[in-house]
């Protein structure tokens, strides 16, 4: 056990995944020499050697396609694309490959692999540093999509990606990298997909979130605690499976639910949390649930970034606005 | 294996003309260093292509298959380019390749089920290396990239060879497979097979580049432009491309120069926008009387062999059609079952709703 | 007045715009000489020249980006790209570019330009000829996403397309190109975005749809009829801008509420659909808002795509268990 | 405008040696075809970018800008490159490639509120056909090339130049843009800044090709290499260039051999990934004293002139800084007003809540 931060965590991981099979392969941009631009691969390179930890020409559809090619070949590819916003070149590699091989050829043909991607704002990034497109992949039939928010969740389902037989989208919160430490285990350990962690329990109002809100929704629910009210927070850890059945009973148990992402609010993964409370338990809710999203607007760049990303002040109000009815 | 004999001449440098053996004629312009046998296997091999190709056209037309894309005209550049490989080695092709697909171990009952509109024709027997077509044009190549150097790393001697059309080099994706395939020496054969359209645009509007081979050159790999039509020189540049992936002397780009005498797909009319007088002249260059032509030369022709293979592959082809059409289609609970290894809970949920609500 | 299908009209709108703006270039694969895949192209290249109505090289992403240039040279691209399949090489630059220079450059330079996608499943195509990724460009920032269901629609839609100073998604129903007549006139109009249309009113159930899918509604409403159930058919016509008034106030009237789109069902657009509904009025609903959606698979090939597509029966379905509380 | 004794020699043929005009010691190779003033001009802009350079990382270490990419060494290939462009010409250029900006027209309060983090600086003065840098790398040329393409189609004589650097070209999105540019002809120079390295990824990792240069004929144009860090060979190359595609003779890709001495953003340290000793040969070689040491040569270096246009560019960036901290960050209500010409309702409706739920 060592108290780690997120981006150590998943150097671990990393390490430990390499280290115990051999097929593992790790690439992408600057992920050897230098240790990757958050230096999550710090070491890796070194340790495993520029043929297990392969840095890349600047070409993130051709990363993602060689990855995939690799994995129908029997490798375990965990390839790293440097920010959300450049995941967007290889958006036709992911949708129209990765995704679909398992059902194109009816499991003949398999892409396990992994593909890790820094995402959200908060570092006063340049433009498309800062973005949060877990919805577009969520979308896309075919790939899970995991969001951790702690240390130890990072690990695990980490590990838990590499093992999975199916591609994974693996997204790593900028913002959190080095602003949270855990205890971790020394040893590999897994973390299933599709289990919610229960992060505080509550009887009043339901919130729900995943990676970098994580934190920002905890210390809203401080904040609620305060004023009596008692906030249940929900880190579902991952969308694509998602843990239906978890948010539902605790929206039955409390009565009113604020959803929470850092996306754009049209259409955000959030619609799909509101769109299944509302399915199934419609006669539950003692007020409309809420969403509190970042806005349809490009992420501001650093000077005006705040106004975009929720934060505690905004859950809290909206939290506030369920109690109202 | 090929042995050294037949090396060809694949470098850096920009050759002047087309490699080519045989004339259009069917006179061999150089030594042919091909057996007896393996030409008749060759021949046989272009022949079953041409008769599932025309297969398929008929039964379009008569509503028994979808959308179809014939490869008249093509078959020596896919029957020669696979020539050389081994049931080890991996390929990845297009929608228009599959006499390619075929001769490397890919039954007509799946391409046909493809056809017909059915996933289950993306599944070859297990331990068949043959990924199913792409029917994006230029995604794939980066996968026989990945697969090559899946290979590579493994230590094992296999190569990937994948199938393109000149349409295919105009997308970003073609150039970042050629560069990674350069920059770690992969051993992957890209296989263009320029047949002077892509739908309708001509290949000079396609590329201001003079020919697709010297785009190599720009990966640091060698590039050559082969008669496509000449099976033998196909093979001989084939083999020589795959001899060097083997033996660690990274990829190669071999330019096919064919034409695609008929429509791009059986909804395309091209008469639309081409003459097809130019059809007309390409027919004269065909793969296949060129090779037959320079068999009877040398006595070995027979007709009624060339005709049984036709009429043989005619009737696998049916057959594999009835067996196509015999099988249900998925059903609306199987259309779940290939997504995951295991379908998510919503999947699962989806998937009996679908049941339920469509009962 | 001419009744005109689909494809016609949008061939009359861009005839139309080529004709009166020198400005407008149309371009894309196989556009001119050959008149489009769908023919919907038919004939411009003639009438208008190969420098006006362009055949591009087999590049989504070059004609996106290309096109994104000439918009912010001062002309009025219209970019085809073949499929909804083939949008996502071009993915990178919508996304990334077309959607962002106005508030990259604060209204400095500006990409007035129009992207036709076909867009759609039900004519049993081959794999990635029958998406739907309307939701992944709703949740894009700085796009305008269209989405005409009439011929009448499609030309009045696309002129004012080509009008908007900013860039629009215009994505054609595939199915309905040569499905639906209508007269339409010959000269030149608008249809305004963010104005949904009362296809059918009703006084039990609301039916929102939008694209290929209002037929279907359209259908399922005559047999909710017949069972004398009164539906209210709308048909949205742009996502973005969305007329959620229009949306609330039928949902406010009726009760009850079914969202239809054929995307997967995932973090689709009906899901913002169902959001804005409970939000806005969560204490009119009587029973919980139905989706009907395609599923998290990849669309079924030719021989077991129906299984996929939503159609009337399933719409009556939903329709029905709404009727049910 | 320059004139035709300015030409140097593109051709599509491969040079052996880059162009060079003036060695490494400021010596002339070859006779040198520009005034001394316009040589004095060169080097007042390339001192003025280098005092631009040094303030905003001497600013960012001050925490009063966000990450900066410096260009020290690369003064010549930015400024020698837009020489030869008038203001009607447009530049699409990339993080690293202020000085070039700069020099056509975009004002250093424009650069400096961008690396403060503020939407504004990509707003020049109306007229600057300038666009903002992009951020993502390779996503951009082919917005040149649609800029000169649109320029082509107005019948106007303006042309597109782009910047980007060694690591670009490997995105696929360079390969389309080239592409587009040699089928249609468009008036684009291509201007590819090799500076040997892509953060940690060294040149001959980046790509198999022995140069950059030699990719242009891959899409049947003329490529050329140039020492980058001589001013003089920089603006005739970019001179003949910027005149065949006013011409009407398409475009061209110059290759400018750099290097970037300095780290890749002030957040990087290049000795993990390189060997520092690179850094020192190159600054022996830096363009400002190669140009510098030729003008004293000739008798017309005045030292003096130097320091005060690097005093007088510190001093504006000083203001620059001044001015950018003076203006009130965008409010919440206003990162909604630019995403389109006129908000959508939704927008309206969010920018009330931002307003007030921030409160
Ligand atoms: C990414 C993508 N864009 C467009 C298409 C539509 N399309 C199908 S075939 C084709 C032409 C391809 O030409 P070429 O590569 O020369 O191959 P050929 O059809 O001649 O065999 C096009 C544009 C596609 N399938 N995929
Ligand atoms: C699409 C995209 N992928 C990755 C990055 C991250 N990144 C920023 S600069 C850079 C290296 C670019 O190298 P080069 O093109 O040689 O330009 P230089 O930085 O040397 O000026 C990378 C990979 C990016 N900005 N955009
Ligand atoms: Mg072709
Ligand atoms: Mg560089």
């Amino acid at each position: 056990m060592a108290e780690l931060n997120i981006a150590q965590a998943i150097n671990g991981a990393l390490g430990s995944a390499l280290e115990s099979d051999p097929t593992v392969i790790v690439l992408g941009e600057d992920v050897g020499a230098t240790g990757g631009v958050f230096r999550v691969t710090d070491g890796l390179g070194e340790r495993f050697g520029p043929d297990r930890v392969v840095d890349t020409p600047v070409a993130e559809s051709g990363i993602i396609g060689a990855a995939f090619g690799m994995a129908i070949g029997g490798l375990k590819p965990v390839a790293e694309i440097q920010f959300m916003g450049f995941s967007y070149p290889a958006f036709d590699q992911i949708a129209n490959h990765v995704s679909r091989i398992r059902n194109r050829s009816r499991h003949r043909f398999t892409a396990p692999m992994v593909i890790r991607i820094p995402y959200g704002a908060g570092i006063g990034a340049a433009e498309h540093h800062s973005e949060s497109a877990e919805a577009i992949y969520a979308h896309t039939p075919g790939l899970k999509v995991v969001v951790p928010a702690s240390p130890y969740d990072a690990k695990g389902l980490l590990l838990e990606a590499i093992a999975d037989p199916d591609p994974v989208i693996f997204l790593e919160p900028i913002r959190l990298y080095r602003s949270i430490r855990q205890l971790v285990p020394d040893d590999p350990y897994t973390v299933p997909f599709g289990v919610a962690e229960i992060r505080r329990p509550g009887n009043d109002v339901t919130l729900i979130a995943y990676g970098a809100m994580v934190k920002e929704t905890l210390e809203a629910s401080e904040k609620l605690a305060a004023e009596g009210i008692g906030a249940e927070v929900l880190d579902l850890r991952s969308l694509v499976p998602l843990d239906a059945d978890t948010i539902i009973e605790s929206v039955e148990h409390t009565g009113r639910a604020v959803v929470i992402q850092e996306a754009p609010r049209t259409a955000g993964f959030a619609t799909e949390i509101v769109s299944q409370i509302q399915e199934r338990t419609l006669y539950s809710l003692a007020a409309p649930i809420q969403r509190v999203t970042g806005w349809d607007t490009v992420v501001p760049l650093r000077r005006a970034e705040h106004h975009f990303v929720p934060d505690a002040a905004r859950i809290v109000a909206a939290a506030r606005k369920t109690m109202e009815s | 294996m090929l042995v050294n004999k037949l090396r060809c001449r694949i470098t850096s440098a920009v050759m002047s003309e087309p490699l080519q053996y045989l004339s259009v004629a069917g006179d061999p312009v150089r030594e042919i260093p091909l057996s007896v046998e393996d030409l008749l296997l060759l021949y046989g091999n272009m022949a079953a292509g041409r008769a599932y190709d025309r297969k398929c056209t008929a039964l379009q037309l008569q509503g028994r298959l979808a959308t179809y894309a014939p490869f008249e005209g093509q078959e020596a550049a896919q029957i020669g380019s696979v020539f050389p490989l081994t049931a080890d080695d991996w390929v990845v092709a297009s929608y228009r390749d599959a006499a390619a697909m075929w001769a490397t171990g890919y039954p007509w009952v799946n391409l046909i089920l493809s056809r017909t509109g059915d996933e289950r024709g993306g599944c070859p027997p297990d331990g068949v290396r043959v990924l199913p077509p792409s029917i994006t044009v230029g995604g794939h190549m980066i996968h026989a990239v990945g697969l090559g150097w899946a290979e590579k790393i493994k230590g094992s001697k296999s190569v990937a060879m994948t199938f393109f059309g000149d349409g295919a080099t105009s997308e970003g994706d073609f150039h970042e497979a050629m560069n990674f395939a350069g920059v770690y020496g992969t051993p992957t054969v890209f296989v263009c097979q320029n047949n002077e359209w892509a739908i309708s645009m001509p290949r000079d509007r396609q590329t201001a580049s003079d020919t697709i081979a010297q785009k190599a050159a720009a990966y640091g790999m060698p590039g050559i432009q082969v008669d496509g039509n000449d099976v033998v020189a196909v093979a001989i540049a084939a083999a020589e491309a795959v001899d060097r992936a083997r033996e660690g002397q990274g990829p190669t780009l071999l330019e096919l120069l064919t034409y695609r005498v008929g429509p791009h797909t059986t909804t395309d009319d091209p008469g639309r926008y081409r003459d097809e007088e130019a059809s007309h002249q390409w027919r004269r260059r065909d793969p296949l009387s060129r090779l037959s032509a320079y068999l009877a030369s040398i006595g070995e022709w027979d007709e009624k062999w060339a005709e049984s293979v036709a009429a043989d592959t005619g009737a696998d082809v049916e057959r594999a059609v009835a067996e196509a059409e015999a099988l249900e289609p998925l059903t609306s609970e199987e259309i779940f079952t290939a997504m995951f290894a295991e379908p998510t809970s919503q999947l699962l949920e989806q998937q009996r709703m679908a049941v339920t609500d469509n009962g």
